[in-house]
């Protein structure tokens, strides 16, 4: 009997328990799989939602979500690693997202970049050890005609240069 | 279930409809080259080689996943074939580390196997020596991702025939790779029930049995579709 | 709702429009330069003048010359200001009554403009996209009357065929014969999909069109869920578009709300429901199989074809897959007939096509012309040709898929079947124009990192074909490859076109193919030589 | 055919080709009826000569002396030949370029001071010691190769069958013959 309570299905359940009462997100969260009656189909759905609530998809939403969708842990793994717009690690206070869709790579897209790299000493999809800057790029944000176009912390902004993709990031960070 | 009639490098064959171009080959004796394709499991259509020209069609079709027709015209060997082949093994060869002399399946290795009979003897593009790694985590089995070529046997296998789901595929393109559950070691799977047939169905070293010698590490594929056939159509044929 | 209740919201509609109207563009580009405080500005300046009874500040989509915005136009007059600060709101107002004000504007006749025939954009700029009774007084939703109530699903198929619309997602493949296969396939359950995974980078023609005018969407899909027995669409909205997507749900709340969608459109028995599924940053999934898996909520790697998705799709039912554009024609079709329609573009490409101008180029934005207009008109006449008297060196079309068009070729006409010979393809319609300053193997090669970074990595070809062929383009460009290096580069680009799963890979080596066919001076440019060329070894495989 | 002047040369292998050469045994003795060696590790020659007709190159390309031979190599020989999986594929002496491009240093001072039991010393003495190039390279990377004798080692007799192929110029090597490993 005590080797059944302590089987790994059992650890997980109570761990699901912990997380619910603990953390009103994961109560968010439930009831956004419930407004898709737990459909396996929904997955990509409930995990836009967990980002949006947790920032990043931590082990314990991937697991959470995996149960509550009935679905193989694996897979579900898969898929959040699959596309790009999911996370696995936490994100800076900021972010900063450089477009380099072909309109705006053909206008110096990739000088921008190049500049908040140096700048800021971090890679694209990389963020700041002292966590504050996101450093992000897109493959088109559809705003060819205002190229280049940079998405700082979810505005888009047009027409951007190293020079001012630097004043907005250098109030963020130090460089 | 009616039979269709067709010809498969000039010689008229007959086979049940729904039959496959790569079976009805088989049948008829004609080798087609394949690393993804697993009897026992359904077919992905992944690995490029089994490739043959239809008469009509002007793309090439996988004889894996195409169904034969009345009247169809296959052409599975021609030069132009055997070399769209031999560069998909050469690329393989170049994506990760594949190094036979110190490879455990050295000699039971359908990728090794492929190459020198499509006469693959070098690489013509530069090697991209990725970094992976082993997870050696398992308490008798290992996964060595340099050797892996993505043709997801495992993964459909431990789907498919176990029901597990341990295995799937994590991440995209080049940056692609097999997991366990969440990204964690294997020895750490809730899921995993140590079942092997993994093991069975991997094409290449990527997947062992620890402490095998290259000589012991000869795989049964056959009891894969032993259990298929065994669960699904009550025939235990050995 | 009935056809009664649809005359009488457009009655209504029409009866409390202002004397004039102040047009103000909300789409996503014009919003980044602060449109949206243009336009709390404009409504205040209006409201301190004492004119709330006179005119209308209305929120509108994309008014197409989107490198200007924000932008702003006055009804009846036709002004149409430029680069609109919220400083610039009472100046408007005061030039509606006749004042003289120095403020930035653009001619509405120039040939940008004049050269257009808007079909899929008519409302784009002119309505409301917020207020489904904007649509229907540009006469929305009449078209999904008449096929409903006063078609049988055949008719509607027939208009389609007769129509000679082609799908307006890239291949141009005839979208009646698709909507017709579907329709014939076997099935209980069937299913619409609108691709609106709009992935090329460089083209926002779909993101202006949903911003814009969703109705139309909603409408071109109920009417083909009609005409091919399927009651639920999807629509795959890509996450990048935020605006799209909530203004699509807005217009799904509408409709439902007037029974013009959901249960009993038109008081009829017919049901259709759309719901909307969003993509999460995977270009492949543009790839309809792709696309399909991930409405499943699978990775969305694609599978071979055949079975096409009109026989097997989505949930392994049959599915109508259409893009964002195509569905955007269905509506004027049936309500203006085929015939019209069919009079308009070329003998095999009918219609208009909408084109996103980007790039190296004067006037950027968005433009529908009709089909078989020369690239010169598009690019020189509207697009005002390349910008500080640079000079155009050539045209990409068709994204990651597609090819670079040289300027002498400028006066090819833009129509599925030409831009195909010049080894380019119509793909949705991104239009970047480049100038003397790009350089083509660098083209290539950023196109080539697209491909690589957005291969699924299911099949072989073009998960490793396209690292090699992005290797070999650095080479190049690093100057440290010989003439050896170039073949190689040539015969993976045969490999993977010939060999890949999807149209992803097919397609992947076409940047390369066609920046060698027309420039291939610059990659020879920089080739080294290769001090051990041995002639002997060209034979060898 | 007269006889045929043959080189082999050692690169950056482990000698175990050679080995298997030397396995041919009495063929060995066929062979010297029919070729003159010129120049190979198992002769007494310092500077590789002019006019040859066929080397066997064993190993990869590891450090700049390799490279500056086997540019000699190819500029005074026929028919080259890479003979074994390290002159083919780099094999395990590639697997140093698994640490990416700054790696000399870092393989230098495993070999040689960490992995030593007497006198761990780095081997820096300029002009004496070849410097490592940074990334190992397969033969046929750097020079045109026109044929391939794959396996580690070539069991010896794969080895007289390609060479009896050769000298009767009939085809070369298939099947299981192509064999790495």
């Amino acid at each position: 009997m005590n080797t059944l309570l302590e089987s790994p299905r059992n650890k997980a359940v109570a761990r699901f328990a912990q997380l619910l009462a603990s953390d009103k997100r994961y109560k968010i969260l439930e009831a956004h799989i419930k407004k898709f009656q737990h459909r396996q189909d929904a997955l990509i759905e409930v995990l836009h939602k967990a980002q949006e609530l947790f920032g990043y998809l931590e082990d314990d939403v991937l697991r959470y979500t995996a149960a509550q969708l009935k679905l193989p842990a694996s897979r579900v793994y898969g898929v959040a690693t699959f596309y790009h717009f999911f996370t696995l690690k936490p994100q800076g206070e900021h972010n900063c997202v450089v477009c380099m869709g072909t309109a705006c790579y053909v206008k110096g897209a990739d000088k921008i970049l190049a500049a908040v790299e140096a700048s800021a000493h971090i890679k694209a999809g990389e963020t700041t050890p002292d966590n504050k800057l996101s450093l992000l790029t897109a493959r088109c944000i559809g705003a060819c005609g205002i190229a280049p176009a940079v998405v700082y912390d979810g505005t888009v902004t047009p027409r951007q240069t190293p020079e001012t993709a630097l004043a907005q990031i250098n109030q963020w960070v130090t460089p | 279930m009616a039979a269709k009639t067709l010809t498969i490098d000039g010689t008229q064959i007959s086979a049940e409809n729904h039959t496959s171009i790569l079976q009805a080959a088989k049948e008829a004796g004609v080798k087609i080259p394949t690393l993804c394709h697993l009897e026992g499991v359904y077919d992905v259509g992944a690995c490029r080689l089994c490739l043959v020209e239809v008469k009509g069609s002007n793309k090439l079709m996988p004889a894996c996943t195409t169904r034969i027709y009345e009247g169809m015209e296959v052409t599975t060997d021609n030069e132009r074939l055997q070399k769209y082949r031999r560069m998909t093994l050469e690329l393989l060869f170049a994506e990760r580390n594949h190094v036979c002399a110190v490879c455990v399946a050295n000699g039971h290795c359908e990728l090794q196997a492929l190459a020198y009979e499509l006469g693959m003897d070098h690489v013509r593009y530069d090697y991209c020596y990725p970094k992976w790694g082993v997870d050696a985590s398992h308490r008798f089995m290992g996964m060595d991702h340099n050797r892996c070529i993505l043709c997801q046997r495992c993964v459909r296998v431990c789907w498919h025939i176990e029901g597990a789901g341990t295995k799937n595929v994590s991440g995209r393109g080049s940056k692609s790779h097999i997991i366990s559950d969440l990204n964690e070691p294997w020895g750490n799977s809730t899921t995993c029930t140590s079942c092997g047939k993994c093991l069975l169905a991997c094409p290449t070293g990527a997947l062992f049995h620890k402490g095998d010698t290259a000589g012991e590490s000869l795989r049964d594929r056959s009891k894969l579709e032993f259990i298929v056939n065994a669960r699904e159509k009550q025939q235990w044929t050995v | 709702m009935t056809l009664n209740d649809l005359q009488e919201t457009k009655a209504k509609e029409l009866a409390t429009r202002k004397k004039i109207v102040l047009r103000c563009c909300l789409a996503a580009g014009c919003i980044s330069s602060d449109a949206k405080g243009v336009k709390e500005q404009l409504v205040k300046a209006v409201a301190e003048a004492g004119l709330q009874d006179e005119v209308e500040v209305r929120g509108v989509g994309c008014m197409k010359l989107c490198c200007e915005g924000p932008l702003v136009q006055a009804d009846p007059s036709n002004a149409l200001y430029i680069k609109v600060t919220p400083d610039n709101a009472p100046a408007i107002i005061a030039a509606l009554k006749g004042g003289k004000v120095a403020l930035q504007q653009a001619d509405p006749n120039s040939p940008f403009f004049t050269k257009q025939e808007p079909i899929v954009l008519a409302n784009c700029g002119l309505i409301d996209p917020e207020r489904i009774e904007s649509y229907i007084a540009a006469d929305g939703y009449l078209a999904l009357h008449d096929a409903i109530v006063e078609m049988e699903p055949k008719d509607v198929l027939d208009a389609m065929v007769k129509s000679g619309l082609r799908g307006r997602g890239g291949a141009g493949f005839p979208t009646g014969l698709k909507w017709g296969t579907v329709a014939k396939s076997p099935g209980a359950r069937k299913y619409v999909i609108c691709n609106a995974d709009e992935g090329d980078p460089g083209a926002f023609m779909d993101r202006s069109v949903l911003e814009s005018d969703p109705h139309a969407i909603l409408e071109g899909m109920v009417i083909a869920g009609y005409a091919v027995g399927a009651d639920q669409g999807y629509i795959y909205c890509r996450a990048e578009y935020p605006l799209a997507i909530t203004r699509l749900q807005k217009a799904i709340h509408q409709a439902k709300r007037l029974g013009l969608l959901g249960a009993g459109i038109f008081e009829s028995p017919i049901n259709f429901n759309i719901d909307i599924r969003i993509g999460a940053g995977a270009f492949v999934c543009g790839e309809e199989t792709a696309l399909m898996a991930s409405v499943e909520g699978k990775r969305g790697t694609p599978r071979p074809r055949p079975p096409f998705p009109a026989e097997r799709g989505l949930f392994d039912c049959p599915t109508l897959i259409n893009n964002v554009e195509t569905f955007a024609n269905v509506a004027p079709i049936l309500r203006r007939g085929v015939e019209w329609f069919a009079g308009i573009g070329t003998e095999k490409s009918k219609g208009t096509k909408v084109f996103a101008l980007a790039g190296k180029i004067q006037n950027t934005g968005l433009i529908e012309v009709p089909m078989g207009t020369p690239l010169r008109t598009i690019v020189e006449e509207m697009g005002g040709g390349a910008p500080d008297g640079g000079k155009i060196k050539a045209v990409q079309t068709g994204g990651p898929s597609g090819g670079c068009i040289p300027a002498q070729h400028l006066d090819t006409p833009v129509d599925y079947e030409s831009l195909t010979q010049l080894g380019s393809i119509m793909g949705s319609g991104g239009m970047i124009v480049m100038d003397e300053t790009t350089r083509m193997v660098d083209v290539a090669r950023f196109f080539m990192e697209f491909c690589m970074d957005e291969s699924c990595g299911k099949c072989i070809p073009c998960r490793a074909g396209t690292v090699q062929m992005h290797h070999l383009l650095v080479k190049l460009l690093a100057r440290e490859a010989n003439a050896r290096d170039l073949a190689q580069l040539e015969e993976l680009c045969d490999m993977v076109k010939n060999t890949s799963l999807c149209g992803l890979g097919q397609t992947s080596p076409n940047p390369v193919l066609s920046t060698l066919r027309f420039f291939r001076e610059e990659y020879e440019e920089l080739l080294q030589p290769d001090p051990h060329a041995v002639p002997q070894l060209a034979a060898k495989p | 055919m007269d006889r045929i002047k043959i080189a082999t040369v050692w690169l950056g292998g482990c000698a175990g080709c050679h080995m298997s050469f030397l396995d041919l045994d009495e063929f060995l003795i066929d062979l010297a009826g029919r070729v003159d060696v010129v120049y190979s590790p198992i002769i007494d020659v310092k500077e590789y000569p002019e006019g040859v007709d066929l080397c066997l190159i064993e190993g990869a390309v590891c450090n700049e002396d390799n490279l500056e031979l086997l540019h000699q190599i190819r500029a005074r020989t026929k028919i080259l030949v890479s003979f074994g999986d390290c002159a083919i594929t780099c094999n395990v002496t590639s697997l140093r370029n698994l640490l990416g491009p700054k790696n000399t240093d870092q393989i230098l001072q495993r070999a040689y001071v960490e992995a030593a039991d007497t006198n761990p010393v780095k081997p820096g003495l300029e002009g004496i010691v070849p410097r490592l190039l940074p990334k190992v390279r397969p033969v046929h990377d750097v020079v045109p190769v026109e044929h391939f004798l794959p396996g580690c080692p070539p069991p010896a007799p794969r080895i007289k069958a390609f060479l009896t192929n050769l000298l009767d110029q009939t085809p070369a090597l298939t099947g299981a013959q192509l064999k790495f490993g």
